[in-house]
């Protein structure tokens, strides 16, 4: 079966399934879901099962336009991206009866797996904005499916500027290099003064696809009102885009010596910047991702709605893979490369957690949500140990790549960025505990009562599926690594691949034997466990059996503790939330009031003042050979 | 703050010019009781009230059985001339009826109904003063008429340790009844100055 | 106050061992009582100078708890009127067994100074079972650490068994407060 | 390797048999503040067995498995720790950061199961917890940055011995430091200044509301592990290590009793006074003491 390891073929044939999607969708809404859930499936085997081996290969004859190169970048992108969207597929089925156009859903998903799986795979620059717009489009219509129409404008309107800055920069690269293609254009030197622009250009559009910072707005607004696979395909797929264009401009594109001009170009990259070796370029970066993840951490506390809440915490998380990514320190980012990973797998299964809630409740507001742990046992362990790898802690994947990442920051002796990431890391405890004590635990509420039951079996798979993968990347990262061939794309970025001696990686300043851990948390585990069964039982009490100072209360949903959870903490910096928002609105209001201004100028119903200006502008053009 | 002299002067004169006062009575310098008709007590409240007599202080009832009727007692008082007038009037105790004074005070809707769960007083205009206030699941008449026992209603429902008659020492020590009860007989004596 | 003698455990039968646990449990419980202040009335003025330096119950192993789970001492402190006693019973029967009982003052025990009034019950024994009494109207701060005293004596001879009968003879003691109460769990206007 | 998990669980066990009876001896220390006799010194552990001997009421499997969990996080974490140059469990793999995130599990699955017990006050009592780990954690780990930074190793035997070779404590290199770490160490603790979570009299001892029993003792053994863990972090991070155990015993018995004294004199903040005074003067002293070590290392020799 040679033609599935062709990547023109893989791409074709998803573009495939979503026209069969749609048709089949037309006719009868869930076949054309699961035409998705197969399409996917096809797309990850193939990708994972050669992409990884290697045997992929890149000759496009069907259309000689495209091109594609190998890059073990590209392949480990590729397999996370499918395989996200292939456990999202599951979630189709039973959503796609909600929203208004069930067939044009199917089709756009599929459209937006093949845009991204484009992306990563070739090797030409202008193919790579052709797919790029392509998932932009794509995802665009997908927004509105949810409801809101003014999150898709905002997410066009902000991907709309990423995108045309990766245009500018890949027209830039190519009046220099003369060619489109990749490798050219990595292995051409530019002056400083471009290769500082051109980064720029691939950061500014790396961050808008990401969420980061400056260009943040976006993201909760989309992830909170898109429809839930959606805003679970985005947080988890998505979002990796921008972190793939960034990675490539800050390997291929950071300028790190001075070549030829002084002045402020030369100040910018001046190499000793700091005492660590870290050019102010890659510290303004890092300083941007720091905000990110204050930002992102500081919004997600406050957010009443989940799907808001977890839409910071994929923000705050991109910060990190910034932060990761730009310290260009081979073992910050195979933290980075893992983080991608984890959060990945850890927010999918979170926001398919909250979506398998929100379908039987039809809200994920926590304040009216709470006590479904007694009706839905299963989703809650899986959101239990998604946020434990998001938190960071220990058996779960997020605790390696935080500890890979915390290792460079300290190595480079960064105190803002350290303590911004020591903020995100236990401000995301507190964010995602939020979710899980207001929308879990606490008083079963009346009107939920016997409305919402178990997940069905076919959403439970992928949540199943999804949490294991958390465990396993937590207790054996070097096999997950080795699988991922993380190393190998560490060597082709340049870096040197990571030390593994026996069961431990090595860090700067230590090694982490994540087994060992894994294996004395399981132990202390069951040692507890022992501990409860030797002693007495204890008896069994309701809900509504607690300690209230002798009152006797009969109405549960006063006893759930659920709307503004850490209010206390809100308090604080409730004036200072809107900042950037304001910042836009104003922005926005400054360019219609350009409009207005050149209207009244040039648009007046006076026949003589579009003839004055008609002479002028001629005048103008013609103004070297007149005089 | 006119000194409280004359605040006594003005406020009897105030309301013994307008009203057919049955009885007045200076208690201090600072609180004067009016007894007035039934029928006369909404409109002294509210003349008071706009005198600065704001604030409705207590409402509370007496049950005068031998003349078989309640006395409900206003206090009011005003902060700027600091003196608490009481408007007493007299209601008959089989039909006690008096209409509710909301209008003027609203805080005393409370009163009202502690009033009638303790002395039976409807208060029409009062939207429930008939709901049980303080006493949870009450049954018996309203306890604090003078006609109620709390000692029949204590014996027949709440078991009462019952200690036997005679108190055998048990220890073997002789009585000390006897030195107890002469040297009570003596505290006495002194009391009364030696007289019997 | 003896310690218990362990005598040397030979080849025991199943109760005999759970008898051996009990009584090694009881010694736990009697020396670290902590108590869950119920101040119903004017005695529980008294608890005060028993845990300060004069008296200082903590050397007994007493200390004050928050809430009923936690605690084992129940200390209903003087008189006890009906709406009191719907809450008191509601916290006893939430505390984890095995749980005691002290009443303080005259007012738990024959209904003291408010023996005649409609409001106030006579005796507590027959709603909740108290393990142990400490008379006086306002009892003597020394008069309640011997109440203390005795109850841990009452432990370790494992007499201390109130929450037994309270579970053996549950019947008797619901119509006891059905009679006296009408009801223990009430709807009040504010929670519907 | 199963020599190291025998010697790591040892270890636990000693930490707390150690720690409850240093908790008996600072209670007795504090009645005779208060001029009263004070407890036995083995009080803590008749609670301890006390609370294991009696039946508790559960609230759902939820409300147990929080319970084994953190417990179970806890004993884990102590297995890590080094009580002195060669007693310990593995050789180097006890770095800074299984200690911060595995405290993490034992706080998640306390505040799991009190909230899933159903009680408001539970809720929060956990909410106040976590704040105030906001609070104190993120000053701690910009000092740890520092010394971990300035020793070249992040694990704690390998700091304690860099001290001990320099023969210079990071107490006195890093003076500003190790007072902002002490601070810290009051708010772990959960000592009197930063105690909002337990607070007897607003919150019925908020997370601990609807526990009883068995469950209450397995929690009051996860504290006295905790605090073991946490003062021996502060002994081995800041108090140079201990080449034999009594050295170690000494220097935590001092840690442990300051700590203690300091609290009790202490009244309780509210929760966001807790949060504003970390944010407004620990963590700029922490950033200042980090700016001075790391990049002005020259100004001073």
């Amino acid at each position: 079966m040679d033609i599935f390891t062709n990547v023109e073929f893989i791409i074709l044939l998803t573009l495939g399934f979503g026209v069969i999607a749609y048709l089949v969708g037309r006719y009868n809404k869930t076949a054309g879901a699961f035409a998705t859930i197969i399409g996917t499936a096809i797309t990850f085997l193939a990708v994972a099962y050669y992409g990884l081996n290697g045997e992929l290969d890149f000759t496009a004859d069907l259309f000689p336009a495209f091109s594609y190169g190998f890059s073990n970048l590209g392949i480990f992108f590729a397999v996370i991206v499918s395989f996200i969207f292939l456990m999202v597929s599951f979630f189709n089925p039973y959503f796609v009866g909600k929203y208004k156009y069930p067939a044009l859903y199917s089709m756009l998903f599929m459209f937006s797996l093949a845009g991204a799986m484009g992306v990563f795979f070739t090797n030409d620059f202008l193919d790579m904005f052709f797919f790029f717009e392509f998932v932009v489009w794509t995802s665009l219509f997908l927004i509105p499916l949810g409801g809101s129409k003014k999150a898709a404008t905002m997410y066009y309107g902000f991907s709309a500027a990423g995108s045309f800055a990766l245009l500018f920069a890949i027209f830039m690269i190519q009046k220099e290099t003369g060619r489109f293609n990749m490798e050219t254009a990595f292995a051409h030197v530019f002056t400083t003064k471009q290769s500082v622009v051109i980064f720029f250009l691939f950061m500014f559009s790396g961050f808008a696809k990401l969420g980061a910072f400056p260009l943040h707005i976006w993201l909760p607004k989309v992830l909170g009102k898109a429809p839930d696979p959606i805003s679970a395909v985005f947080s988890g797929g998505l979002e990796k885009l921008g972190a793939f264009v960034a990675i490539i401009g800050i390997i291929r594109f950071m300028p790190m010596a001075i070549t030829d001009t002084a002045g402020l170009f030369a100040y910018l990259n001046a190499t000793a910047f700091l005492s660590n070796g870290m050019t102010l370029l890659q510290l303004i970066i890092g300083l941007l991702g720091a905000m990110t993840i204050v930002f992102g951490t500081l919004m997600a506390i406050r957010q009443d709605d989940a799907k808001k809440l977890l839409a910071y915490s994929s923000m705050s998380n991109g910060g990190y893979i910034l932060v990761a990514i730009v310290l260009m320190d081979s073992i910050t980012f195979s933290g980075g490369l893992y983080h991608i990973v984890a959060h990945a797998l850890a927010s999918t299964a979170a926001f398919l957690a909250i979506g398998a809630v929100s379908r039987q409740t039809g809200t994920t507001k926590m304040s009216e949500l709470g006590g479904h742990i007694h009706e839905m046992p299963i989703t809650y362990m899986v959101y239990l140990i998604a946020i434990i790898s998001m938190a960071g802690i220990p058996p779960m994947g997020g605790f390696i790549s935080k500890w890979l990442i915390f290792q460079g920051v300290i190595d480079k002796g960064l105190i803002v960025i350290g303590a911004a990431t020591f903020f995100g890391s236990i401000g995301s405890f507190l964010y995602v505990f939020r979710p899980l004590a207001a929308l879990f635990l606490g008083q079963q509420l009346p009107q939920f009562k016997d409305k919402v039951k178990e997940a069905p079996i076919l959403m439970l798979i992928p949540l199943l599926v999804l949490s294991a993968l958390n465990i396993v990347t937590g207790i054996f990262p070097i096999q997950s690594m080795r699988f991922l061939n993380i190393n190998a794309v560490l060597n082709e970025l340049g870096l040197q691949s990571l030390v593994f001696n026996g069961w431990t990686i090595a860090g700067h300043n230590g090694g982490l034997q994540a087994t060992l851990i894994a294996g004395m948390f399981g132990i202390g585990v069951v040692i507890a466990f022992v501990l409860f069964m030797l002693l007495k039982k204890s008896k069994q009490v309701g809900l509504m059996d607690t300690y209230t100072a002798g009152n006797f209360i009969y109405t549960e949903e006063l006893l759930h503790y659920s709307v503004d959870f850490y209010a206390p903490l809100e308090r604080l910096y409730e004036k200072y939330i809107n900042i950037m928002k304001n910042f836009y609105k104003s922005l926005a209001n400054k360019v219609k009031e350009f409009g207005r201004v050149t209207k009244y100028f040039f648009f007046t119903n006076k026949p003589e003042i579009t003839v004055f200006w008609i002479i002028v502008v001629i005048a103008f053009l013609l103004w070297g050979d007149i005089v | 703050m006119t000194n409280t002299i004359n605040n006594v002067e003005f406020v009897r004169n105030l309301v013994e010019d307008n009203y057919k006062v049955n009885k007045t009575e200076v208690i201090d310098q600072y609180q004067v009781s009016f007894e007035v008709e039934k029928e006369e007590v909404h409109r002294l409240l509210a003349q008071l009230r706009s005198e600065g007599w704001i604030q409705m202080s207590y409402l509370s009832a007496i049950d005068w059985i031998a003349d078989n009727e309640f006395e409900l007692v206003y206090i009011v008082f005003n902060w700027e001339k600091p003196v608490y007038i009481q408007v007493r009037t007299r209601l008959d105790r089989d039909n006690p009826v008096m209409e509710s004074i909301m209008p003027i005070h609203p805080g005393c809707k409370y009163y009202e109904r502690e009033a009638h769960e303790y002395f039976g007083i409807e208060f029409p205009g009062n939207p429930d003063f008939h709901k049980p206030l303080i006493l949870e699941d009450w049954d018996d008449m309203p306890p604090l008429r003078k006609d109620f026992d709390p000692r029949a209603y204590s014996d027949a429902h709440f078991s009462s340790r019952e200690y036997p008659e005679t108190h055998e020492n048990t220890l073997g020590q002789e009585s000390k009844v006897a030195q107890r009860e002469s040297r009570m007989a003596r505290v006495f004596k002194v009391g009364k100055g030696g007289k019997k | 106050m003896e310690s218990t003698k362990f005598s040397p455990i030979t080849k025991l039968s199943k109760e005999e061992v759970d008898r051996k646990w009990w009584e090694i449990g009881d010694f736990f419980r009697r020396n670290s009582l902590w108590m869950l202040m119920y101040c119903t009335g004017c005695c529980a003025i008294e608890l005060p100078p028993a845990m300060t330096s004069a008296y200082d119950m903590e050397r007994l192993g007493m200390g004050p708890m928050a809430t009923p789970r936690q605690a084992d001492v129940l200390l209903v402190t003087g008189y006890l009127s009906l709406k009191t006693l719907r809450r008191v019973i509601y916290t006893y029967e939430q505390m984890s067994e095995p749980k005691y009982i002290v009443g303080f003052g005259s007012c738990t025990i024959n209904g003291g100074i408010y023996h005649d009034s409609h409001v106030v019950i006579n005796q507590l024994d027959q709603y909740i079972p108290v393990d142990t009494y400490v008379a006086g109207c306002m009892p003597n701060t020394e008069a309640v650490m011997n109440g203390f005293i005795d109850l841990m004596s009452l432990i370790k001879n494992k007499k201390a068994d109130g929450w037994k009968r309270y579970k053996e003879n549950y019947e008797w003691y619901k119509k006891n407060q059905i009679d006296s109460l009408g009801e223990v769990q009430v709807h009040d206007e504010y929670h519907q | 390797m199963m020599v190291g998990i025998l010697t790591g669980f040892g270890v636990a066990l000693f930490g707390f048999v150690w720690q409850t009876s240093l908790g008996g001896i600072s209670r007795k220390v504090v009645a005779r503040l208060q001029k009263r006799y004070g407890p036995k010194w083995y009080q803590e552990f008749l609670d301890i067995f006390k609370l294991l001997s009696k039946r508790a009421t559960s609230h759902g499997w939820i409300f147990d498995l929080g319970v084994i969990m953190a417990l179970g996080g806890i004993i884990a974490t102590a297995a890590f720790m080094p009580v002195t140059n060669d007693i310990f469990a593995f050789a180097d793999f006890d770095n800074f950061f299984i200690y911060v995130y595995l405290i993490a599990v034992g706080m998640l699955g306390m505040a799991m199961s009190a909230s899933g017990s159903g009680n408001p006050l539970a809720s929060i009592g956990v909410m106040r917890a976590l704040t105030t780990m906001l609070a104190y954690e993120v000053p701690f780990m910009v000092i740890v940055m520092v010394i971990i930074k300035h020793a070249g190793t992040s694990s704690l035997r390998g700091i304690a011995m860099a001290q001990q070779d320099a023969g210079m404590w990071y107490m006195v290199a890093l003076p500003l430091g190790f007072i902002v770490a002490f601070i810290c160490l009051l708010g772990m603790l959960g000592k009197k200044p930063f105690e909002t979570y337990i607070a007897p009299a607003e919150l019925a001892s908020g997370p601990m509301v609807e526990y009883g029993g068995k469950q209450l003792g397995m929690l009051f053994i996860m504290h006295e592990i905790t605090v073991f863990i946490e003062v021996s972090l502060f002994v081995h991070l800041f108090l140079g290590g201990a080449e034999n155990i009594f050295v170690f015993l000494l220097k935590y018995f001092v840690v442990y009793s300051v700590a203690n004294l300091v609290s009790n004199v202490n009244g309780r903040f509210k929760i966001d006074q807790v949060v504003v005074f970390f944010y407004k003067w620990i963590l700029p002293l922490a950033m200042i003491q980090a700016f001075v070590a790391l990049y002005m290392n020259g100004w001073w020799n």
